[in-house]
């Protein structure tokens, strides 16, 4: 039985438009569609964990991208996997059962929401916040780190050259964008469709 | 050694201000005292003062590894209060007080003493529940408190945020006998004031080690040498585990990093002292003009007397967001003392387990405002071999008995209170 | 005339367009390149202030972030800034600006009389006077003291600009764009180093700029530097603090010197560069000497006369006098007489200089072996007495313009902040930075290197070893093409004071003098520090930047010692004053802090909800469309619960998701009850005590399956709580097979509670019994409630039946509009926090008031709760003898008497037997309106609380003189037994 | 301000780190009864020098680390992983 439709963690302000600055080009933001499970591994379950996500599990620091699917990195033996979005539950729940006992599977996608940020700025406007060097000699694509903006905690994906994820608590997702919409307005932004 | 007062300053003025001695004098260390205290900071000086003052014991000796005042006493916020809510500490606060109020015509000495008035204010009923507690408990104990609503509290501090804030403010509790006072100023007449009585006051002079017979103290080692004494008293707040540990003491204490800031100085904008319930931010104004400025601590142990950028981050953002206006005015300088950090945030004032020797310390916040009273304390614990009611409660013993005295209820972790 | 004092030409000023601005109210013009300071040179303003305790007529002294005296007031209304230094407030057309600490006007200010009498006012005289009567202190003398002192005034409204913070990473950072800092950051970004550049000033160069010759050479390099991509260059950017761990902080001026910032900007940025290494090319800043009255308007530093001239095309005077202690006063005077300036004498204290033949042959007069003993004129110089200083009479020269040249300073202020000690240089009676203890190297002027050619070759070693030392060892090599020229000898004849009658300025913004200077050493307070302190030396805007040295080289004097055992006082951050806003960057009024939201926050907005802070969240208060007020609308609230059914959001409390083998064990050693033994799909109630064995936090945790548990914790405490598992699993107890995470945001959670909260639930919920056998208190179950999934605990905090359901964030608003639809028959309605306290204070459970780190579980009545086998924590803690004492204050009920609701109890209010008793027995922790005992009630704590059931007391609120009796009983005012939430 | 090199996430600011106290005492068992609790809860060395101390990666990894720093300069000589031996610096 699937669910119905649910509420954007972004709130009822976030559509899609542009603002701040005009000229120049704008950093885009958008919400992606995605299904979060975060998969927590004991003592010896990293083989088992890898085998039911289906992928390499990426070491410190880095995430594994593949078109929209990624696995990132959040702590030792802990990954964060995010898909396209389905059916309710369904990745966790097909994720635990591959995984057995060795491994905790839980369910994160209304307790995260994904953010796209991209454009020649974005990392611009995401250093008034990240204390993490985004420059590509220290975070090349494929680079994965958790840290505070705005004491939040965001996960911060670099997935190309001037494309970031940002995980961010489901709680704090309006607050996340209201502190970027200040960050982004002198080089302008435009709200995308959630996709 | 020259009165102050006004006619003496005019007399001065007509001939240069050439008559002036010094405000106390360089002795060298004698071979023996009847006490000695080790530590020249307020603490030590006050305790001094009064060992002559309001105990008789007039041969004393002050040693101070550098010069005196420049510890703690030299870098705060200058704020006098007795607002506590525990009798343990209110009760000895007041005290401390009241001993400000006559301090200046007690030593001849002017440390500008200025009661202007302290307000916490408050952002939610639990808080101002809590701050009822405490001005109930204060007002029960005799000490003046008044509960502010929203607009008494704009009437008398008009620049504060009521509209755009994130964290309305309710309302406020005033202590109006609370103020500000001259930090240096305080050291320098204490100082003055002790040595007037006999005191001496030997600047340079390091202790190294705590000579003992048996179980009791005998004298110190010195930089200047081996000064012996039946009865030493450590009032060296920051460092106090370091020079408990020369008599072989353990102690409930730890030393953090806690900061002040300035700004330059403007004309009044800022009457009164008021402290920001939503964080860590407490603020006044100078008489030079300044406004002295402090949060919380960095929270993680230190003997830095550095500033730190996350600490001024956070502080001057909670101070902008509580009086927006400040926002164009600027930040001179910022710096840091290490705090002797309690286990409940409560002093220690108190014998040890080695006879002859007492400690004065674990002043956490609380230590400017405390000088006159620690002092007054002190020297009664150190003549009496006992403690007088107001720090009775002061003891190291009260950790392991479980009585600590924990205002903000935050548990055995110094860098939370 | 407008600008009469304007050079014809040359300068780095752009003549073709001109500048509107106001001083004091007088129209004045300039032109873009000028500084406000150089724009009223320009126009022949001499006297722009008055000094802070003598309020003495002020000129301009410097021609950088160094000036002591030309203090103004930019701007107006909202935007006026206190205490500008004009000679770095760069002009736009409009700017505004006014003298400070002054009245009635600049010219006549009647504080002067503190002048006149500044003999009876030296240096610390209010700690020796204001003492009688005792009460005149506060009422009388403090009150016209703060009159008096501060400068400017602050602008009384909110600030209407913005500010940010920028987080930067560097491998190079340079501090200063003169010769070595251009050198530097070229040699490093030749390197391959990512390198930030920084400069206080709007254009970069530093002393580069002084000399049309160097321009090529200066627009070469910084081309060079903009065409290498990780460099990046920061223009107008102070940095003002070195910290540890090579942390600098930085501010930049985004949008100062242009009357308002343009949209979408800031007006000024914090940088927090993190740098791998930093080169110091902070350049150094010439010296005053003290002197009579060398603080009138037109005594100026003989480089800043230069810098005014070279610059800004500008003449700081007609007719120069210049006072020297070294050769640098020469190429000042040398600079002025080409800039047309005559140059009346240059009176040097040495026996012999190198340029004295020079400046004869400019027929310029040179008197060597000579000092300035006095300076004529009031609110501007018009000449000087000089004397030989080996013997013989004085005699006066005229001028209007007085240049000294007392040496150099390197600025060291930034390698002081990290704790390097400083070394003395005699030759230039200066201290240099010494070895450095964190990454950073001196260059240039700062490292006590003359000359421009010297210094761009030191600049560019220090760039190349920085960069080295930063990873960057292949380094390219590159072309520096040295410039050429200044090679000035900076050597000084160690002289800082001329003694003669009169006040010779020491630190002019704070108006110390030598005298007072020495009245303290006299006094007793012979170190720097307690000089500093007692004398406020050192101690104004500009920390004592021209004036330290001075005032340690005349108390060094004072004490027949040395300068460098002296020493100088700490420097500390910041280098230069930085503004509020800039700190607080977007941290500011309503930003002070995010905003966490529930999933259910755009729900309350819509239906009328109150909000209220409660930690970073915002709940619903209550809810209200009409004009209710007071306890109405809560009380309608909490009646709806007792008598029907209500929903509460509650999906702020913490959520943990715990599985692995060990989890039972993990919780049973968390928990001072027992977990391991509660069945799947049952909730059991729990208490944490702290290592101290006071209550930590309690709440709800659910057995989900063998394996894995759901643990609530209080909304206040949540993060707290899961940092302590992490803690207790990873540092004490690593071998259990546990694993943790927060769910807290997974779920929306609303409690549904009341009398007929079974019916109203029962209309949507889909796939669980909600019979009181299938699915009792405590029960946990999973269902649907309009096609969404749900899991249901059989939980009551309200003391009713209630049952609290959870589902995925996303579908909250859908399940809660459900739930209100479905209760409908039953009159449900959404109830906040007011009614949800009220509620929870009626039965008696504990909350924040009751769980505030003072309390124990025996305290609380929870000593039940205490498993008496195994290890948890807080156990032995807890057994202190002080802490089971019979005479702590216990948790009771408290009930005013009077059953009508005129006397009020009040949370905080204290226990007492008679109403005038003084002797506190406890204090209300938590009180509210009784919609069940209709009167008011609550919970307190109260010594020997429980034996004292059934007697009556006084609650005493001294605050507001209220005394109300009470009754004191169970805490649990409602269904002590249970009853209603099993039913 | 700080900057934590962090065995699993590099070197980062203090602002992602709580301080969690100090790291030489150990949580006595069970049974050791009052006086050990005491000692474990409330006495300190509080070196003024080298110090070993708990710093939880709260915004990062979420790891309890152990940190060597010098607690008068602020160095860090050494950041090891919850259950792994340090060594403090002589001096």
């Amino acid at each position: 039985m699937s669910a119905p439709e649910r509420l954007s963690p972004f709130g009822p302000e976030f559509t899609p438009g542009r603002h701040g600055a005009s000229g120049g080009s704008p950093v885009t933001l958008a919400e992606r569609k995605v299904d979060i499970v975060q998969v927590m591994a004991g003592r010896g379950g990293d083989a088992a964990a890898a085998s039911a996500v289906g992928s390499v599990l990426p070491g410190p620091g880095k995430a594994e991208i593949a078109g929209s699917s990624m696995t990132v990195w959040i702590q030792p033996s802990g990954w964060l996997v995010i898909r396209p979005r389905a059916e309710e539950g369904a990745l966790a729940r097909t994720l635990a059962s591959a995984a057995g006992d060795s491994v905790a599977v839980v369910d994160q996608g209304h307790g995260r929401s994904v953010l796209r940020l991209s454009g020649p700025k974005a990392g611009d406007a995401l250093a008034k916040g990240s204390r993490v060097d985004l420059h590509a000699r220290a975070f090349p694509p494929g680079s994965a780190a958790t840290t505070s903006i705005d004491h939040m905690t965001v996960t911060i994906v670099k997935v190309d050259a001037s494309t970031f994820d940002l995980v961010l608590p489901g709680n704090f997702s309006e607050a996340f964008v209201d502190w970027l919409r200040m960050a982004a307005a002198e080089f302008g932004y435009e709200i995308g469709r959630p996709a | 050694m020259s009165k102050y007062s006004v006619f003496r300053l005019i007399s001065e003025g007509l001939r240069g201000q050439t008559g002036w001695g010094r405000a106390w004098r360089d002795p060298d260390p004698k071979p023996a005292y009847d006490v000695i205290i080790i530590g020249g900071g307020g603490h030590g000086l006050a305790s001094a003062y009064y060992l002559a003052r309001t105990q008789g014991i007039t041969n004393v000796a002050v040693l101070e590894r550098g010069q005196i005042g420049l510890g703690n006493v030299g870098r705060n916020t200058t704020i006098v209060r007795s607002n506590y809510l525990f009798p343990e500490n209110n009760l000895f606060y007041e005290k401390s007080l009241q001993l400000w109020e006559g301090l200046e015509q007690d030593l001849n000495f002017n440390v500008m003493m200025s009661q202007r008035g302290v307000i916490n204010l408050y952002h939610s009923d639990s808080q101002r529940d809590a701050y009822a507690r405490r001005g109930n408990s204060m007002r029960l104990n005799g000490i003046d408190a008044e509960l502010l609503d929203r607009e008494q509290v704009r009437a008398m501090v008009p620049i504060l945020d009521f509209d755009n804030a994130r964290f309305p403010i309710q309302g406020g509790l005033l202590q109006r006998r609370g103020g500000t006072a001259r930090h240096d100023a305080v050291a320098w007449g204490l100082a003055r004031g002790a040595d007037r009585l006999g005191v001496d006051i030997i600047q340079n002079c390091e202790v190294t080690g705590i000579r003992r017979d048996g179980d009791r103290v005998v004298g110190v080692e010195t930089t200047r040498g081996y000064i012996a004494a039946p009865k030493v008293g450590i009032a060296v707040a920051g460092h106090t585990s370091q020079v408990a540990a020369m008599a072989g003491i353990r102690l409930p204490v730890e030393s953090h990093l806690l900061q002040a800031f300035v700004s330059e100085s403007v004309k009044p904008v800022l009457d009164h002292v008021v402290t920001f319930g939503a964080g860590h931010f407490y603020i006044s104004q100078s008489d030079k003009g300044g406004l002295v400025f402090g949060g919380g601590l960095d929270g993680y142990n230190s003997f830095s007397q550095r500033g730190t950028l996350p600490e001024a981050e956070h502080v001057i953002s909670e101070g902008v967001a509580m009086i927006p206006m400040l926002s164009r005015l600027r930040v001179l300088r910022q710096w840091a003392g290490v705090m002797d950090m309690t286990f409940d945030g409560t002093p220690l004032i108190c014998k040890t387990p080695v006879r002859g020797l007492y400690v004065n310390g674990g002043w956490c916040y609380g230590g400017f405002k405390a000088v006159p009273g620690s002092g007054w304390c002190f020297a009664h614990t150190i003549a009496k071999d006992e403690p007088h009611a107001f720090n009775a409660a002061m003891t190291i013993e009260r950790f392991r008995d479980g009585a600590m005295v924990d205002e903000k209820g935050a548990g055995p972790f110094p860098w939370l209170h | 005339m407008s600008q009469r004092n304007r050079l014809a030409s040359g300068g780095r000023i752009d003549r073709s367009r001109t500048l509107k601005f106001t001083f004091d109210g007088h129209a004045f013009e300039g032109h873009p390149g000028d500084t406000l300071a150089s724009a009223l040179i320009a126009n022949g303003e001499r006297l722009v202030g008055r000094s802070f305790k003598y309020h003495r007529p002020r000129g301009i002294v410097t021609s950088g972030p160094e000036e002591p005296c030309a203090l103004v007031q930019l701007r107006a209304g909202a935007r006026q800034e206190p205490n500008t230094r004009a000679t770095v407030a760069e002009l736009f057309d409009g700017l505004v600006a006014t003298s400070q600490n002054r009245w009635p006007s600049l010219a006549v200010d009647i504080a002067s009389i503190n002048s006149l009498v500044g003999r009876f006012l030296p240096a610390g005289f209010y700690y020796k006077t204001f003492m009688w009567p005792a009460s005149f202190w506060e009422k009388v003398y403090e009150p016209l003291i703060r009159r008096a002192a501060g400068l400017g005034k602050a602008a009384m409204e909110p600030d209407p600009d913005e500010y940010e913070t920028v987080h930067a990473h560097c491998d190079v950072l340079v501090v200063g764009s003169g010769a070595a800092g251009l050198a530097a950051a070229r040699a490093a970004g030749a390197a391959g180093a990512r390198v930030i550049l920084a400069e206080q000033d709007f254009e970069m160069g530093g002393g580069l700029l002084l000399e049309p010759q160097h321009e090529a050479w200066r627009r070469s390099m910084l081309e060079a530097l903009s065409a290498i991509p990780d460099v990046r260059l920061l223009p107008r950017t102070s940095v003002f603090g070195f910290y540890e761990h090579d942390v600098l902080g930085a501010i930049e001026r985004v949008s100062d010197h242009l009357p308002v910032p343009p949209d979408h900007q800031v007006r000024q940025r914090r940088w927090t560069i993190r740098a791998r290494q930093t080169v110091l090319a902070t350049g150094a800043t010439e010296r005053p000497i003290a002197f009579p009255n060398n603080d009138r308007p037109g005594v100026m530093l003989a480089s800043a006369a230069m810098t005014y001239a070279r610059r800004f095309g500008v003449a700081a005077g007609e007719r120069a006098i210049v006072f020297a202690n070294n050769d640098g006063g020469y190429e000042s005077a040398f600079a002025l007489q080409d800039a047309g300036v005559a140059v009346a004498a240059i009176i040097d204290v040495r026996n012999k200089a190198k340029g004295a033949d020079a400046a004869r042959d400019r027929g310029i007069v040179v008197r060597l072996g000579s000092e300035v003993t006095n300076v004529h004129g009031g609110r501007s110089v018009s000449g000087a007495t000089i004397r030989s200083r080996n013997g013989g009479g004085e005699r006066t020269i005229d001028g209007d313009l007085l240049c000294v040249a007392g040496g150099w300073n390197p600025a060291v202020y930034l390698a002081s902040h990290t704790r390097a000690r400083l070394r003395w240089d005699g030759g230039l009676s200066a201290f240099l930075p010494g070895t450095p203890v964190q990454a950073e190297r001196s260059a240039g002027t700062a490292a006590g290197v003359f000359g421009i050619a010297r210094c761009a070759a030191d600049g560019a070693k220090a760039g190349l070893e920085a960069a080295s030392a930063a990873g960057f060892r292949d380094s390219k090599a590159f072309d520096l093409p040295a410039p050429d020229g200044g090679d000035a000898d900076p050597k000084v004849e160690a002289f800082w004071e001329v003694k003669a009658k009169g006040k010779s300025f020491v630190d002019l913004q704070n108006d110390v003098t030598a005298d007072d200077i020495r009245l303290a050493h006299r006094e007793g307070y012979t170190h720097i520090e307690h000089a500093k302190r007692y004398t406020t030396h050192s101690m104004a805007t500009d920390q004592g930047r021209t004036s330290g040295l001075l005032g340690s080289a005349v108390l060094a004097e004072a004490r027949g010692e040395t300068v460098q055992k002296v020493g100088m006082p700490t420097y500390r951050p910041y280098v230069t004053p930085v503004s509020w806003g800039g700190f607080a960057g977007r941290e500011a009024g309503h930003h002070l802090a995010p905003v966490r939201r529930t999933p259910l926050h755009h729900w309350h907005i819509r239906n009328h909800g109150i909000f209220l802070e409660t930690g970073l969240w915002l709940r619903p208060l209550y809810y209200s469309a009409t004009r209710e007020t007071g306890w109405d609308p809560i009380l309608r609230e909490a009646r709806a619960v007792r008598q029907n059914v209500g929903i509460c959001d509650v999906s702020t409390l913490g959520k943990i998701d715990i599985q692995g083998r060990d989890a039972g064990t993990f919780l049973d050693r968390l928990y001072t009850n027992t977990f391991s033994t509660l069945a799947v799909g049952k909730a059991r109630y729990g208490l944490m005590l702290r290592e101290d064995g006071m209550v930590f936090d309690d709440g709800t945790t659910s057995r989900l399956s063998e394996t894995r548990y759901l643990m609530t914790t209080t909304t206040a405490k949540a993060a707290e709580v899961l940092a302590h598992m992490e803690f207790l699993h990873q540092t004490v107890w690593p071998e259990l097979d546990v694993r943790t995470c927060t769910v807290t945001d997974q779920w929306a959670q609303m409690s549904v509670a009341g009398p007929k909260a079974r019916l109203a639930l029962q209309g949507c919920v889909e796939g669980l019994d909600l019979g009181n056998e299938a699915f009792p208190f405590m029960g946990v179950g999973d269902a649907r409630i309009a096609g969404c999934p749900v899991r249901l605990y059989r939980v009551s905090f309200s003391g009713e039946m209630a049952y609290e359901v959870a589902t995925p964030a996303g579908y909250g608003e859908r399940v809660w509009e459900a739930i209100l639809e479905a209760g409908k028959p039953q009159g449900i309605v959404p109830y906040g926090l007011e009614a949800l306290g009220l509620l929870r204070i009626e039965k008696g459970h504990v909350a924040g008031p009751e769980l505030n780190g003072q309390t124990t579980a025996k305290d609380l009545g929870f000593e039940k709760m205490m498993k008496k086998k195994g290890d948890f924590i807080g156990r032995v803690s807890a057994e202190r003898p002080a802490l089971v004492s019979p005479d702590r204050p216990r948790l009771v009920g408290i009930r005013a008497v009077d059953p009508s609701f005129e006397k009020r109890l009040r949370g905080g209010a204290h226990l007492v037997e008679k109403p005038d008793s003084k002797k506190s027995l406890g204090w209300a922790t938590s009180i509210t309106r009784s919609v069940e005992l209709e009167r008011w009630l609550g919970l307190a704590m109260i010594r020997q609380g429980p034996e004292r059931i059934g007697q009556r007391l006084y609650a005493t609120y001294p605050l507001k003189n209220e005394v109300v009796e009470v009754e004191i009983c169970s805490p649990h005012h409602v269904d002590p037994e249970n009853l209603r939430v099993r039913a | 301000m700080l900057r934590i090199n962090c065995p699993f996430c590099g070197i980062r600011d203090e602002a992602e780190f709580k301080f969690g106290g100090d790291a030489s005492v150990k949580r006595p068992p069970a049974d050791a009864g009052a006086e050990a609790f005491y000692l474990y809860a409330y006495e300190r060395d509080n070196p003024k020098g080298w110090y070993v101390e708990w710093w939880h990666h709260v915004a990062g990894c979420r790891q309890w680390l152990k940190v060597v720093r010098h607690t008068v300069t602020h160095d860090i000589a050494q950041v090891a992983k919850a259950g792994d031996a340090v060594s403090v610096p002589q001096s």
